[in-house]
């Protein structure tokens, strides 16, 4: 940015500036805001802005995977957070900090002071995009035969690194498994939660037609959903996409089920168990490509090996197989964080809601 | 005209984001996030030909897909107060339709 | 017959400019109307236009324009889903409010000043 | 069995207009093998019905939506109209819809209409019975919500529709 402000100003700059006002605006408010379902809501807005800003910074896959995030399964799962916490954030004591406000500015300063030597926006001469970034791009269409240089990076010559990624979302589940638990196959209660009038009311006519709009509308969606994810996961190659998204998506489309359905219809489809086993099945996929990669003579996720004749087909193939991993990974321990956080019966008092 | 459409869009998507802010009530903070979401819908297909990478229009669908299944989350946490609540039964199996 | 295809090829680009700006135009006209109506259910009405006729005209303006290929079928499965769902979550919205006995303004309102209805209840 | 046909067809056609490469037959197998899961998830979820498969009656669909669309422009008009006048004058309502056609479907789709044509939202909906919110109070005639339940029936293949 350190020319940014004397070159002339074109019609993208407008947008991403306009975006980019919207998100501090977002961000402040947030930031103020005590009702926490308000702050829900907030940051629903804050995801929508920033994938649409992500696209016209030319990220489309940055964005699809906020899109994938932000959509639908990141709103459920904070209420879901919120329905084991309090509606209202604690209100905190006005003190000033003095020290906290000189660490704060000082900090700021010397970020602000650090952007003078950054490259500007989309400078040739920058480093990533002078040396490794072209370089990719020259490489991955021979190389790899994957025509999204995204993905190709990703899956092929960062390999590890996302393999290390996997396992991070694995881990992210065991820690849910851990603090929260799994509620176990279809916990047998006594009786539905039914806390409010309104929920008692509903119950006794649940199979009636009450919310028939709800349920006819999600019942199409749900294979529409899964068809979508599929797509997303095996067309990675060509667009934006691949295993992460395709995972939201397609775990999205059970939490759909789940929420119209209850919770115990879906671990009664998708059982905990099965999920578990996903979690680190789909680890596993992944080391297990590049272990068959080894047994055939060759290194540690170096997908060449798989074809001998054509290095570049087996490449395809390898990154299909750790995609299909990260996949399975994925779906599997949304799915564990969203059944952890709806298991456990909520403890809201009537006045604190 | 692709780029004023756009930037209609964006106005529209600003006047939501006040609505947003002000509330009043919570209601209304769930409408215009929805309402956000389909102005968002929209300017990611219009900046498709902007840009001219089909690539936006991929995302677009995705909202549109799944943008309301944090709507009926919402709809659950306000009525039932929990998200593992049924509101609606399968039917097995010999069950009459 | 040729004649006639030929001229609606060019006028093609002119229709879809004038549905886009239609449609974004009618897009701001439902948004400032979100912000313009007195109450929460009067609002959703104003929602509603942006949902309908401005999403169904700013979609047509880009089949338009892209003609007949895959990603106009895209963007005819964008307006699908969203005139599937859009409905389904105004009506879930409008539930919960009306459940949880958030009242309507009813009778005949003259020149409503918005925010009327104060206090965050819920 | 008819339904899973018609779910697994519909969801091919789906990923061919989704698709765009029909020359690799590895992305078109991957496809129908999509298709088939997709289907054999709606059947492990018990959601594989009438509701979840309506594709092999879609064209009778097609004869409602031309109507539903000259609906929605007419009403889109008269409140885009409200809305740009200066001095407002709104006439809001609860009304309760009597007449309602008898399949889910057929009450989902008639509530789903309603609400799309702007100036009336389903704000309820019980076995017999829709809570609509009007904007305007002409937007409340009871002949016109008669006729669009009528149609909607007609629309899901109900055998004698609603008077």
């Amino acid at each position: 940015m350190s020319t940014g402000f004397l070159t002339p100003i074109d019609a993208f700059t407008v947008i991403d500036l306009i975006f980019m006002s919207m998100l501090v605006v977002v961000g402040i408010a947030i930031v103020r805001l005590k009702d926490l379902f308000a702050v829900v809501m907030l940051s629903g807005v804050y995801s929508l802005v920033s994938a649409a800003w992500f696209v016209s910074l030319d990220a489309v896959d940055v964005a699809f995977t906020e899109a994938a995030v932000g959509a639908g399964i990141s709103t459920v799962l904070m209420l879901g957070a919120m329905l084991l916490t309090a509606r209202q954030a604690a209100p905190s004591k006005p003190a000033r900090h003095w020290v906290a406000l000189i660490v704060v500015c000082a900090t700021g300063a010397a970020l602000l002071y650090a952007t003078v030597d950054m490259p500007s926006f989309g400078d040739p001469l920058s480093a990533p995009n002078a040396y490794i970034g072209l370089e990719y791009l020259k490489r991955t269409g021979a190389e790899t035969g994957v025509p999204n240089v995204v993905s190709a990076v990703l899956a092929s010559y960062r390999g590890y690194d996302t393999f290390g990624e996997t396992t991070v979302i694995l881990t992210a589940g065991l820690g849910v498994i851990l603090i929260l638990g799994l509620g176990g196959p279809a916990i047998k209660r006594k009786k539905p939660a039914a806390k409010t009038k309104a929920a008692k009311a509903d119950q006794s006519k649940i199979l009636g037609a009450h919310h028939v709009v709800l349920r006819v509308v999600s019942k199409m969606m749900i294979p529409v959903i899964i068809i979508y994810g599929a797509y997303v996961q095996f067309h990675g190659d060509f667009g934006p996409g691949g295993g992460f998204q395709a995972g939201l998506i397609i775990a999205s489309a059970i939490i759909l089920y789940a929420l119209i359905y209850g919770i115990d219809a879906a671990k009664e489809a998708v059982p905990p168990s099965l999920v578990r086993l996903g979690a680190a099945l789909g680890v596993l996929i992944y080391g297990g490509v590049g272990v068959i990669n080894l047994l055939l003579g060759g290194n540690f996720l170096e997908y060449n090996i798989l074809n001998p004749t054509h290095p570049a087909h087996g490449q395809e193939l390898g990154i299909m197989f750790v995609e299909i991993g990260v996949l399975v990974t994925v779906a599997s321990v949304m799915l564990i964080i969203f059944y952890g956080f709806t298991s456990r019966q909520p403890d809201i008092k009537d006045k604190d809601w | 005209m692709i780029f004023a459409t756009s930037l209609l869009l964006m106005a529209s998507m600003a006047l939501m984001l006040v609505r947003l802010l002000r509330g009043p009530q919570l209601y209304d903070r769930v409408l215009a996030v929805n309402s956000f979401g389909t102005k968002t819908i929209l300017f990611l297909c219009v900046f498709a030909f902007l840009i001219g990478r089909s690539d936006a229009v991929d995302i677009a669908l995705l909202y549109a897909l799944m943008n309301f299944i944090a709507t009926i989350a919402i709809l659950k946490f306000f009525r039932y107060r929990a998200l593992d609540v049924a509101l609606s039964r399968t039917r097995r199996r010999g069950e009459a339709r | 017959m040729s004649d006639l295809l030929h001229i609606l090829d060019i006028l093609r680009p002119y229709v879809a400019g004038i549905a886009l700006l239609s449609g974004g135009v009618i897009v701001l006209i439902g948004a400032s109307g979100v912000l313009r109506l007195p109450d929460f259910y009067t609002r959703l009405h104003a929602a509603g236009v942006t949902d309908t006729l401005g999403t169904l005209l700013v979609l047509l303006g880009l089949i338009l324009l892209s003609g007949f290929t895959l990603l106009s079928g895209k963007l005819a499965l964008v307006g699908l889903f969203l005139l599937l769902t859009s409905p389904a979550a105004t009506h879930a919205v409008a539930n919960a409010a009306h459940k949880a006995g958030l009242k309507p303004r009813l009778g005949t309102i003259q020149n409503p000043s918005p925010d009327e209805a104060k206090g965050d209840a819920s | 069995m008819g339904y899973a046909l018609s779910l697994t067809v519909a969801m091919a056609v789906l990923w061919l207009m989704l698709s765009g490469h029909y020359d690799s037959t590895l992305l078109l197998s991957l496809g129908a093998g999509s298709a088939i899961f997709a289907s054999a998830l709606a059947w492990r979820l018990h959601i594989l019905d009438g509701e979840t498969s309506p594709y092999h009656k879609l064209w009778r669909f097609f004869v409602y939506w031309p109507w539903l669309l000259w609906e929605v422009i007419k009403a889109n008009i008269i409140v885009i109209r409200t809305i740009l006048q200066p001095d407002m004058v709104l006439t809001p309502r609860m009304v309760r819809v009597k007449t309602m056609p008898k399949t889910d479907m057929g009450r989902a789709l008639f509530a789903n209409s309603i609400t799309l044509t702007p100036g009336t939202v389903s704000v309820d909906l019980d076995a017999d019975e829709v809570i609509v919110h009007a904007v305007l109070k002409e937007l409340t005639g009871k002949e016109g919500f008669a006729d669009m339940a009528a149609r909607c029936a007609r629309a899901c293949g109900e055998k004698d529709p609603v008077k």
